[in-house]
């Protein structure tokens, strides 16, 4: 059974496959972003105080 | 004289008072639906079909346009601050604060919507149906219109905000509303959208009020 | 009246990480009349609407009659009279309507002795639209007085009033303490205003 | 201290440490099922009968559409709590519920036109599930915009908890209007969407995926509710030993 054609459907499997993978992506880096940055306005706001 | 009444019989004078801000809603609402057979197509069987959608949507965006007048004017001469500082319930004052705008703003639209049945091809009691779904329709858009309104009072430009919450959530009373019409013409047994419509109206204004004077609070803070 | 008390004890309020005022204690029993100063932008306005209950504070309570306002919150605002810096007032409609519609318990409708003090008599058909800010502010002012509650709460009552308003003002305040009122002022000017014994400054 | 108090003060602080360290426990596992999951659902699984390989976008269809929903459902109720207890911890989690939970309802709603296209020849059809999909994602945007409109923290996290509050008791009747409405208009074919009865080796891997989605989803959520919790409480003390610790 070919792996890309997916009997010709490939197409839409595999964009569906990435489009899940990339916003799983996003939301992951976006969370840990998000942590960091929030620290570092934690520490800025900590010695300014 | 109790409060209430006394709060019903204030706004109203005041509404009365800002009429130019009413005309807006009616002037919206009359106009989609007078432009629409304009620019689609005004064959009778067409326009039975499309009066539903077209009044009912029709019904909407006048509420969307008149949304701002209900609680920001009272919040900047400082009267919804002595609404809150009241000895009776919030949420009571709400509701007759909505109610009473609901008589100034929707009233108008059902007697202007009988204007436009008539324009549309209805004739005898369909246009009595018509003019009972919209006032149906329109009690539950009044609360999920005072409802955004209310939560978005702080924000300062609160117009894109407003309507993505009006529309998710007044969807059901479109669908319904414009099936109502739609079955009155066709001369179809009308008790299913009509029960659905009044079991939305009771919902609306029983959480309603509760959540508006909530979202009242919050925003004063 | 018997004697009502309204306490706050070492209330804060931050608005999300600005600092607004911190650690503000008081106690004001009948016949007492607290003026807070401090210049404009120091939060007076922002602790008087946390005695009204208003905003929320972040620590403290506010306390009346030795209960915290939000579980008695009706009974509070049953004495409770406040004026801010908006007048409360609706624009379209006249004095008169407003006097008749507002939601305090006026039961002094007839007797517009506090009107006449204020020089407002000659102008209670007119709609407040057409007042001036010195009148319309007045007659907020009067509204409160002639609302019949023992705690007034006024934020900055005497700006835009002319000196005779201000005497006159000064006048029913002593005559509300004498019969066991409570007075609350905020002002952002120094002079001395005769009838306050507790002061608490901004900084 | 009522009780309001302690929701107030006592749990931010070891709800953070504990969902700092839940969030590896949720996270890994999570990547290791959905790995399972699309193995099993792109290769092993036997092509369907009638639709081909391309009955394989349940796989990415259902899972998140079924968790869109369920988010939306976990938020309200972290408002819910939020409102009652006022609890700044539980406002943090509604909070970083949102964002995943449009993404995901973008997800269900791009894998659905992906579905719809090779067997419909229409990537949009006005299909009850698909639609009332959409309506989601409004409720998910009107949630995330009125959060980030209102400046003040308190006041954002409260008006935006009503309004969550309102969209879930509203969720059914919208979904069931579009259902009415849907089998008016078109004749009573299957629901184009509901995934056909398969057992077997088509049914594990959803079933692996639906659990992988939830464990990934509640390990980002641990995450950003941490740093949401942080945000929220920067001036305690227990922020400051924290940062110390990290020096």
């Amino acid at each position: 059974m070919d792996i890309f054609s997916m009997g010709d459907y490939g197409f839409f499997v595999w964009s569906s496959f990435l489009i899940s993978f990339i916003v799983f992506l996003i939301n992951y880096i976006s969370a840990q972003r998000m942590f960091t940055s929030v620290l570092n306005e934690v520490k800025l706001h900590d010695e300014n105080e | 004289m109790n409060i209430y009444q006394q709060l019903f019989l204030r706004d109203l004078k005041v509404s009365i008072k800002r009429w130019s801000d009413l005309l807006t809603g009616i002037i919206m609402f009359a106009l989609v639906a007078f432009i629409f057979p304009l620019i689609a197509g005004s064959d009778q069987d067409f326009m039975h079909r499309i009066i539903g959608p077209v009044i009912l949507l029709s019904s909407l965006l006048a509420s969307l346009i008149s949304m701002q007048n209900i609680f920001k004017p009272d919040l900047n001469n400082g009267s919804l601050e002595q609404l809150v500082l009241s000895t009776h319930s919030l949420s009571g004052l709400v509701f007759i604060k909505i109610l009473s705008y609901w008589i100034s703003s929707s009233l108008p639209l059902v007697v202007v919507s009988s204007l436009i049945a008539s324009a549309y091809y209805v004739t005898g009691i369909d246009i009595a149906k018509v003019m009972l779904t919209v006032l149906l329709a329109t009690t539950t858009l009044v609360n999920i219109n005072s409802l955004a309104a209310a939560l978005t009072l702080g924000v300062r430009y609160p117009g894109a905000l407003m309507t993505l919450i009006l529309f998710p959530l007044s969807l059901p009373i479109l669908i319904f509303g414009s099936k109502a019409i739609e079955y009155s013409i066709l001369g179809m047994d009308i008790s299913g959208p009509f029960y659905f419509l009044t079991g939305m109206m009771l919902l609306s204004f029983s959480l309603g009020p509760i959540a508006t004077a909530f979202a009242i609070r919050i925003s004063i803070d | 009246m018997q004697s009502d008390v309204l306490q706050l004890d070492s209330a804060s309020l931050f608005r999300d990480d600005q600092l607004i005022f911190s650690d503000i204690s008081f106690e004001l029993k009948s016949g007492d009349h607290l003026i807070i100063k401090g210049n404009n932008g120091s939060g007076k306005t922002s602790l008087i609407r946390t005695l009204c209950g208003l905003t929320q504070l972040t620590e403290g309570c506010v306390l009346w009659n030795h209960a915290p306002i939000d579980t008695i919150s009706s009974d509070y605002y049953n004495h409770l009279a406040y004026l801010a810096h908006t007048n409360g007032l609706i624009p379209e409609l006249t004095l008169l309507e407003n006097l008749t519609y507002s939601l305090h318990k006026t039961d002094l409708d007839k007797d517009h002795s506090v009107l006449e003090g204020f020089q407002l008599k000659h102008s209670i058909q007119s709609p407040v639209a057409t007042l001036s800010n010195g009148q319309s502010r007045k007659a907020a002012l009067s509204f409160i007085i002639m609302s019949g509650k023992s705690l007034w709460v006024f934020d900055e009552p005497y700006a835009n009033l002319d000196s005779q308003s201000i005497d006159y003002l000064n006048q029913r305040i002593a005559a509300h303490l004498s019969n066991n009122g409570m007075v609350i002022t905020s002002t952002n000017r120094e002079e001395v205003i005769p009838t306050t014994n507790l002061e608490i400054t901004m900084s | 201290m009522n009780l309001k108090q302690i929701y107030k003060y006592g749990s931010p602080p070891n709800y953070f440490k504990l969902s700092l360290k839940a969030e590896n426990w949720f996270v890994i596992p999570g990547i290791l099922l959905i790995i399972v999951g699309c193995l099993g659902g792109l290769f092993i699984a036997p092509p369907d009968y009638q639709m081909g390989d391309a009955f394989r976008i349940i796989y990415f269809h259902v899972p998140s559409a079924y968790l869109s929903m369920s988010a939306y459902a976990y938020m309200a109720g972290a408002a819910l709590v939020g409102i009652v207890w006022r609890s700044n911890v539980a406002f943090s989690v509604a909070k970083s519920i949102a964002p995943f939970g449009a993404s995901l309802t973008f997800l269900a709603i791009v894998t659905g036109m992906l579905w719809g296209k090779p067997m419909w020849g229409t990537a949009w059809v006005w299909d009850a599930r698909l639609t009332s999909q959409f309506i989601l994602l409004l409720l998910y945007l009107g949630y995330i915009l009125l959060h980030l409109s209102i400046r003040e923290q308190r006041k954002a996290d409260l008006a935006a908890s009503i309004l969550a509050l309102t969209g879930v008791i509203n969720l059914p009747i919208i979904h069931y209007s579009v259902i009415w409405w849907n089998t008016l208009h078109q004749a009573s074919t299957i629901s184009k969407l509901s995934s056909p009865s398969i057992t077997g080796d088509m049914l594990w891997p959803l079933l692996v995926m639906i659990f992988g989605y939830g464990f990934f989803f509640w390990g980002v959520i641990c995450r950003i509710a941490a740093s949401e919790i942080l945000k929220r409480e920067k001036r305690s003390k227990w922020a400051k030993e924290y940062i110390k610790e990290l020096e």
